[in-house]
């Protein structure tokens, strides 16, 4: 394992102080780096929130700016950051108008967002919305749901948009509890992360296996199998989230091949290029697509298809002018 | 069982040992089934409320409790933060509420239900709860300290059959089964050190 | 070596054209797909064009847009493209106004677009400027001048931006020209990277060494060290830079740093961290900031440094609206 | 020196197997001290070059000539594109002007000059002009076809102790010395085949 860090201890906090200075013209810290906030906050508007554990950078803190989050929590790696970071962005961008939280569906994520919310209730106006957009973990727990993984990219996007608007608290709820029957996501590893503390990778793949069906946290996936070609593991990966999504007649969607940390961009478009011959042969129009590094699990080699089916209001919400670190059009 | 601020700073400290002892291994078995930093996040609560000891001693024995518990939430983040900020915030609380001494096993089975509503779990998930709930039933039948340190430890290494129902662990579905659950394994060892702890020390 | 592909020969093209497809909005094929090209050329302006060999993606394909070049020409892995993509090029993005070609400074590169533009020199006003901001190779070769690597972005983007604005040939060419001795980059590998036909790593690293003063085609770096904590080695990078450049007081600065493929976001702010650090110690200002993955070297595990003193008008240049595939703002 | 359609089928496909058989060690030579593609643009060249045949053996010789530099130049790239290239464009011009036959070395010298120019390099950079200059000097001296080729393959051996100054071997400096350069060994592995051909179907 070689990174570039200094000291385990140190290395998400080195880390998000490099991104706040890197783009200090839009994003700034929350008292004692409590958080990562806009700069400018829109007076009036309700407040976006999001956060998880270290390790998946650019999500969430490259999200925070104009049109999309306005704070981010950084947990340590793969932690979810505690009740009192999360109370603190509520508080530095909570201009009455209330605050959403969006929420990846990991039990720590959810249980330290609650409490949060509970210690903050009597102050503030707060709703939740949980993104669990992966695929493979509802065939495997019984109705604990899905973990949330690179759909969380659209859901923030879309509710960032919509908030930015002027959309009121519940309707943004409403948005985006209604997204998540839409969005799904599946994800492929080629090798396991070393955690920074542990110096020990997550999980141990030989040269001829994959991981198929892994989250973000560098947790072992659904099943290992034999490496493959490119189109045959996108051909699985997508043919996967078909089978379990409601695709109607006509449906416009947006394609999302994310990579994992460690697959580079000519990689990541050679998958889309096959991705989108799948969808297409489907039937569904792919309306958007995004390619890049965005929701990443450490160093990690893979990568995670999404398929979001959207309406045109939304579609319209996905194109709304967005600047942040990692995502920026007008 | 009367508690003092020395007993107090004393069961701080031999907790905060134990997990810095077995750290590496709660990573271990956190990378098998998990994401790898169990002991991380243990040993992280655990100095955080070390250093708050001074504060700590001074204060009444619910508030205290209570205190420690917020200080684990606040600093330990992941799972094991709300779980075992939550288990000892219900148990200053109902320390509090139920002032007269001696319903100690009450009081844990509450702050344990609090938990378990918390991680929306319960028992047989492959969860801390899996000791949790050994642990209070061997206090309800007046077990013995030893008993029920051993009792804790059978039950961590129960977990191992188990399928994970809760947790990152359930992401694996069948591939969880066969390995002992971590958090099971640290609520274990905290038993462990702090009936060995009240076994020496023994206020009698 | 697993990477996503499915065979060495159709590696590339399969990328580019999942490139293509998914910024169909500003991007097309040229004839044959010799080329990548604006889809909306704006008449009356120099075209601005640049090239090299395929795995350095999201450069040059990635640059392709409004306010930055014309057209980009792939050639196979880690190999210029030929003088009959670059005519091709050219030829369909020449309003008649001449064109630019950028080119960084290798012997293949030099050569095929020296090529291409002698074929096609009784039809266009052709200029070029040689990139060559690498900095350690001037130290070893004499004078066969410097490789051309990450500071290619900076030059391609004032160039786009003041070819944008209507500033004609020669004059692109002078500010090119201009900018050579105010570029400096160096860069860092973890680890060799697997040519994709060889299935062999260029150069094998140990887990305890790391290759300093490499470029971005695999080749083997200036020498090899023991790998050292971050701050160490950004130091390393970052004092030979400055020791290099000629930094007057109240120079102002670009700070990029880059990916080089396999290393992920949150290890490449850490890095910019420090070297912002640094920078600013040695009494540069740094008045614009880029940290990404914009010039890879396939998956290498990574980064380079580069550092751009610019003038007001080459900041403005910088901020000038920009609407690529891997670089976008208004 | 007269050659015929038949010939230049025949060198074409002896190039192309030649380069086929070796283009694992070529890419290994330029692993070591490049980027280890060097054996696989020599196969794509020759292979076009294979591919256009039918079209070139109708060609009057110095134009079947030009045109297999120029499709070398077309479908290479990378550095040995432009210089393999530019040998063959040149010898096909040079043909073209120096109608009367018998000139070939001085015909090759200037060819190989143009390479030179090309590629802003001279002897004892350690590149393929270190192989094809030895090979034009044995030509203009009347040497035998066994001896040309032994002269190419001694020659490309000589470029291990060299440091290189050109292309990108040059960017390692002293870490340059001790390997082969890869177009010294391309180029004499060519002349090798092609003087072993010449010499099994001399036209006589
Ligand atoms: N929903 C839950 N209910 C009860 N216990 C849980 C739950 N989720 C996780 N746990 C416990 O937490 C432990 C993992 O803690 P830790 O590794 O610190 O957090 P994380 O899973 O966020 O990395 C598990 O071994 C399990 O005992
Ligand atoms: N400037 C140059 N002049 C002459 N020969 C050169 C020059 N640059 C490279 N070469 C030759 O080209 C060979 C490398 O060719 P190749 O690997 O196909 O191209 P690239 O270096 O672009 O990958 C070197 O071994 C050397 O013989
Ligand atoms: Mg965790
Ligand atoms: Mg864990
Ligand atoms: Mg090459
Ligand atoms: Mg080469």
């Amino acid at each position: 394992m070689k990174k570039f860090m200094n000291t385990a201890e140190t290395m998400a906090a080195e880390s998000v102080e490099g991104f706040v200075r890197a783009h200090e013209t839009f994003v700034v810290f929350g008292a004692d780096k409590r958080c990562v906030r806009r700069r400018h906050l829109l007076p009036g508007k309700v407040a976006v929130i999001s956060g998880g554990g270290a390790g998946h950078e650019p999500m969430h803190i490259g999200f925070v700016g104009q049109g999309m989050l306005d704070a981010a929590c950084v947990g340590h790696v793969f932690t979810s950051p505690t009740p009192s970071q999360i109370i603190s962005a509520i508080e530095e961008t909570d201009s009455g108008n209330g605050c959403l939280l969006i929420v990846k569906n990991y039990d720590g994520d959810i249980m330290n967002f609650e409490m949060a919310m509970e210690m903050a209730a009597g102050r503030h106006d707060i709703a939740t919305v949980i993104v669990a957009d992966d695929i493979e973990t509802a065939r495997v727990g019984e109705g604990h749901g899905r973990r949330g993984v690179a759909g969380t990219l659209v859901v923030e996007k879309l509710l960032g948009a919509a908030a930015e608007q002027g959309m009121p608290l519940q309707a943004l709820k409403q948005l985006g509890d209604g997204l998540s029957a839409r969005i799904r996501s599946m994800g492929v590893a080629l090798n396991g992360v070393t955690v920074p503390h542990t110096q020990r990778t997550t999980f141990a793949l030989g040269a001829g296996e994959m991981e198929v069906g892994i989250g973000i946290h560098g947790e072992p996936g659904h099943s290992r199998q034999p490496f493959a070609a490119s189109d045959a593991i996108v051909h699985q990966l997508c043919e996967t989230i078909v089978g379990d999504i409601a695709v109607q007649p006509g449906a416009k969607a947006l394609l999302f091949v994310n990579g994992l940390g460690g697959t580079p961009p000519a990689e990541l478009y050679l998958a889309y290029n096959a991705a989108r011959r799948f969808m297409e042969k489907q039937g569904i129009a792919i309306e958007r697509s995004l390619v890049g590094t965005y929701v990443t699990s450490l160093d990690m080699q893979g990568l995670s298809i999404t398929l979001a089916l959207l309406t045109a209001e939304e579609l319209q919400l996905w194109d709304f002018p967005v600047m942040t670190a990692a995502l920026r059009w007008s | 069982m009367q508690m003092e601020p020395m007993l107090i700073a004393g069961l701080i400290e031999v907790c905060r040992a134990t997990i810095a002892a077995n750290s590496d291994h709660l990573c271990a078995l956190d990378r098998a089934i998990g994401d790898g930093d169990h002991g991380t996040n243990m040993r992280r609560g655990c100095e955080a409320v070390s250093a708050e000891e001074a504060n700590l001693s001074s204060l009444p024995l619910p508030d205290a409790v209570e205190k420690i518990g917020l200080t684990l939430v606040m600093n330990i983040g992941g799972a094991a933060g709300p779980l075992y900020g939550t288990l000892l915030m219900e148990m200053g609380r109902e320390l509090r509420t139920q002032e007269a001494g001696g319903a100690f096993p009450i009081i844990l089975k509450r702050a344990i239900d609090a938990v378990a509503r918390r991680g929306r779990a319960t028992a047989g998930d492959k969860t801390l709860l899996d000791v949790l709930y050994p642990v209070q039933d061997a206090l309800a039948h007046r077990s013995r300290l030893s008993d029920i340190a051993r009792r804790a430890e059978l039950s961590a290494n129960d977990t191992a059959p188990m399928k994970a129902m809760r947790g990152r662990a359930a992401y694996l579905g069948d591939r969880s089964i066969g390995h002992v659950d971590p958090g099971a394994s640290s609520c274990a060892l905290l038993t462990v050190a702090i009936c060995r702890y009240l076994e020496e020390n023994r206020p009698e």
